[in-house]
C-alpha cells in the first residue's frame, strides 16, 4: 500500500511554517506546493531567478521569458522578484532558503544523496542540486522507499555516484516519515496502514524504531 | 560611447574556430537566437562553450551541437537533448559538468577579477575530484577558479547605444555574470534605445562590461514546457 | 510575507551590547539615519560596526562614536571625522582598515555563503600581513574572508511591504550586499509600499534578504560636500 | 618653474582614448575631466557606484542621493549607470575600467605606491586606492616631483605604507613625465623650460635618460 506521489507532498506540506522561503525540485517536490497548509504563507524561490513563483498561467497567457527551473511556464505573485543566477545561488549558498525538498534516487543512513547520475547511461547533469544540498540547512528528500525493481533506495552507503553527503536530515516516502541522525533512519511515521516490519524489511539502511510508531495524519 | 554594430555578421566578427564563448540563457529563456544562429551559418568549428544548458536538438545551442561545430561543452544540466547524448557517449564531444551556481559564480568571478573562491557544492562528490578541499567553520569547502571566454555572448529585453541592458523576468539568468566575463561582449537585443532613455537606476548591466550591441531580429523565444491551468 | 514593523523602536530590538553590526552607506550618502538615530538613544555600547565610513562629528555613525558606544570600526575610510581621530589615537577605538572593493566583496561573500575568495587588492601591503597569499596567472593575491553581521541595517528609497528593496542613484552602495550579510536585516526607507507596487524586475534587494522593514521618519539626508556649477 | 596643478591635469588628458572608461582620483586626478581633448569620448566611473559621471549640478539643483568617491554632489551624462559597490568593484578588479589617474605621495623607481598612510600621524584610510592600484593596468600617477619640504616623491624605495606593489606604469609631475619600467623611471617629457639636469637633481630614483627629450605639446 502506501502513498501515491501526491500523498507524500501532502505529508511534506505539513512540514512547512509561515514566513518560510522554500525550493521545490522537479517531480515529487513540485506538488508540494498544492497541499500548503491553510493560514500559513510561503513564498517559492526558482534558481533560475524568481522569487515569488505563482500557479502556471492561464492558456493564452504563457510568457517565454518567465519560467521556472523545470523550465516549464509559470506566474508570478504580488511582492514577487526577480534577479540573477549568482544572486539566485546566492540566496541558496547563504542559507536564506528555509527549506529544500527534492528528489533522490538513493539515501544513505548517513544523509549522504544520490540524485544525479548513472553510470553508463545518460548523465544530464547536476543542475543546481549539488549548490542546494550543500547548502541547505532543512533538506527534506521526496521519494518512493524502494525502486520500480522494488530494490531499497534507503542504503547504508549510496551506490551511485553522490551529490553531496551527509546533508540529508529527514526523508518522506510513500512508506515512512525518516530523520536521518547518528548515522541511522530514524523512524517518525508511517503511511496510513503500513506497518512497522513492512518499512523494516524494505529499508537497506540502518533503521531505528523507538516505541510506538504513529501514523501520518493525512 | 556607442557601441551599436547594425548587423549580426559584425557581431560575431572575430569569433573563430577554437575559441571559448560564454552563451547567456537558462534552457531556451534568455538565448541569443540571433547570433547562434549566424555562428551557425559561419561554419566555425572546435568551440567550447560555456552555456548553463545546451539547447533543444532543433533550437538554441542544440543547431551549433547538430552541425559539430562544439568541441567542449561547460554546463550544469544539458538533459533536454538527443543529440547532446549521441555525442557525449560516442566521445565527439567533451563535457564539463558544473553546479549551477558554481557555474553562475565562476562567470561572475571571472568578470569581477576573483581568480577563485571556495564553495560547499560539489564537496565529497566527483566534481570535487582534484580540486583543494578547506575547512571553513567547520565545513569542507572546494576551491572553484574563474571562468573567462574569447566571447561572451548574452540577450536582453532593452538596450542602450551605450550597451546599457535590461532583462525581462526569468530571462536575465546567466546574461549579466556572463557580459561581464567575457573579452569581448556582444548583446543582443529585443528594443534598442538611444542613450538616456533608460533610467540609470534600472540597469540590470552597466555598458562597460557591453563592447558590441545590436537590434535583434524575428526572436522566436520558443517556449520548452508549456504549462497552463485552465480558466 | 510581511516584513512590515510600526516604529523604529521594534526596529532595532534585539540589537544589544557587544554586537556586530553592518551599515550601509558611502559617507552620509544611504545611510539609516532613523536607526542610528535609535542606537545612539538605546544607549548599548561595545558595537563591532562595519560600515564603509564612520560618519562625520554630528551625524551618520559620528553620534555613536561620540557617544562611545562604538568598540571598533571596520571601515575603508575614516577621513571626515575629529573624534574618530582622538578616540583611534588614545586606542579607545579598535580600528580595521579594509580596502573598498574587498570590503564589499566581503560583505556580499558573507551573504552569498563564500566563505573565502582570493583578491589582488592589498597585496605587499600591510593589509596581506598574516594573510595567505596565492599565485594565479603569474599574479599575487591574497585570501579574504566573508564578513558576517548580527543584523545589518541598510537603507533604501523604496521598499514594499515584502521587504522588497530599490535604491536611489549612488545612495546604493553598500546597502545590498550588506542587507545580504545581516543574520536579521532591517531596512528603513523613504517610501514603504504595498506589496506589488514595485515591478519585480527593477528590485535591487530582493525581501528574501530582509526580515524587518519600516517607514522612516525626516530624512535629513546632509551633504557632506556640496558642489555645484554657475549657470 | 614646472607645471601647475591644471597643468598637469592637461597633460594628463592627454593620455585619454577615445571609447575608454576612466577613473579619476581626488585632488589633481579630478581636474583632469576639465581637460577632455576634443573628439575624445570618455566615461568617467566612481567607484561609489556610478559610470557616467557629469559636472556639478547647478546650484539648487543638489541631490544628496547623487554623489562621487570624494563625497561632491554630481550629475549624470545620458547613458550612466548606478550600481552597488560590488559590482563597482568587480568593474576595477575585473580590468573593465581602461585608466586609472591617482595621486600618490611616492612612488618607487620599480612602480611601488604610497598614497595611504603616515604612521604617527592621521590614518584616514585607504579607500577604493588598493583595489584600483592592483588590479588596473594601466596607472597614472599624478603628483608634485618633490614634496612641501623639497624632498623627491619619486624614489628608490618608498619609506611610506605601501598601497600597491611594482603597479604604476606612468608618473606625471609638474616637471616631467615618466615612464617606469625596468626597475626605473624613464624620463619621456619635460615640462616647458624645465632641464634635464633638474629633473635629474630631484629624481632620488633611478632616472633613465636617453636622446634629447623632448618637451610637452602643452
Amino acid at each position: 500500500m502506501g502513498l501515491d506521489k501526491n500523498g507524500i507532498a501532502q505529508r511534506i506540506a505539513q512540514e512547512l511554517r509561515g514566513g518560510w522561503y522554500v525550493n521545490l525540485g522537479i517531480g515529487i517536490p513540485t506538488l508540494v506546493a498544492n497541499y500548503i497548509p491553510e493560514g500559513i504563507e510561503v513564498e517559492f524561490q526558482s534558481e533560475n531567478g524568481v522569487l515569488g513563483m505563482g500557479p502556471f498561467p492561464f492558456e493564452g497567457e504563457e510568457d517565454a521569458d518567465l519560467i521556472n527551473a523545470g523550465k516549464q511556464t509559470i506566474t508570478t505573485m504580488k511582492g514577487a522578484s526577480f534577479f540573477d543566477s549568482a544572486t539566485s545561488f546566492s540566496m541558496i549558498r547563504g542559507q536564506h532558503v528555509q527549506l529544500t525538498v527534492l528528489g533522490a534516487m538513493e539515501v544513505s543512513e548517513n544523509g549522504d544523496i544520490a540524485n544525479w547520475k548513472i553510470p553508463g547511461k545518460m548523465v544530464k547533469g547536476m543542475g543546481g542540486a549539488m549548490d542546494l544540498v550543500a547548502s541547505a540547512d532543512n533538506i527534506i528528500v521526496a521519494m518512493m522507499h524502494s525502486n520500480r525493481a522494488g530494490v531499497s533506495k534507503l542504503l547504508k552507503e549510496c551506490s551511485l555516484p553522490l551529490t553531496g553527503v551527509a546533508c540529508v536530515k529527514k526523508v518522506v516516502t510513500d512508506l515512512a516519515v525518516l530523520e536521518i541522525k547518528d548515522g541511522a533512519f530514524h523512524l517518525l511515521e508511517r503511511a496510513p496502514g503500513v506497518s512497522v516490519e513492512e518499512i523494516q524489511s524494505k529499508t537497506e539502511g540502518n533503521l531505528m524504531v523507538s516505541g510506538d510508531v504513529p501514523e501520518m495524519n493525512i | 560611447m556607442n557601441k551599436v554594430i547594425e548587423s549580426v555578421e559584425q557581431a560575431v566578427d572575430g569569433i573563430k574556430s577554437n575559441m571559448t564563448l560564454m552563451l547567456g540563457g537558462f534552457g531556451l529563456c534568455g538565448i541569443p537566437e540571433n547570433s547562434i544562429a549566424q555562428l551557425v551559418k559561419s561554419g566555425i568549428s572546435g568551440l567550447t562553450c560555456i552555456s548553463n544548458n545546451a539547447g533543444v536538438d532543433d533550437f538554441g545551442l542544440g543547431l551549433l551541437l547538430h552541425n559539430k561545430q562544439i568541441k567542449k561543452m561547460i554546463s550544469s544540466y544539458v538533459g533536454e537533448n538527443d543529440e547532446f547524448e549521441r555525442q557525449m557517449l560516442s566521445g565527439e564531444l567533451e563535457v564539463d559538468l558544473i553546479p549551477q551556481g558554481s557555474l553562475a559564480e565562476r562567470c561572475r568571478a571571472g568578470g569581477a577579477g576573483i581568480p577563485a573562491f571556495y564553495t560547499p557544492a560539489g564537496y565529497g562528490t566527483e566534481v570535487a575530484v582534484g580540486k583543494e578541499v578547506r575547512e571553513f567553520n567547520g565545513k569542507p569547502h572546494i576551491l572553484e577558479s574563474a571562468l573567462h571566454a574569447d566571447f561572451a555572448i548574452v540577450k536582453a529585453w532593452k538596450g542602450d547605444t551605450e550597451g546599457n541592458l535590461v532583462y525581462k523576468a526569468t530571462a536575465r539568468n546567466f546574461n549579466p555574470m556572463m557580459a561581464m566575463a567575457g573579452k569581448i561582449t556582444i548583446a543582443e537585443v529585443e528594443h534598442l534605445v538611444p542613450a538616456g532613455e533608460l533610467d540609470p537606476n534600472e540597469i540590470h548591466t552597466p555598458g562597460i562590461f557591453v563592447q558590441r550591441i545590436f537590434q535583434g531580429q524575428h526572436f522566436e523565444k520558443r517556449i520548452e514546457q508549456r504549462t497552463t491551468r485552465s480558466r
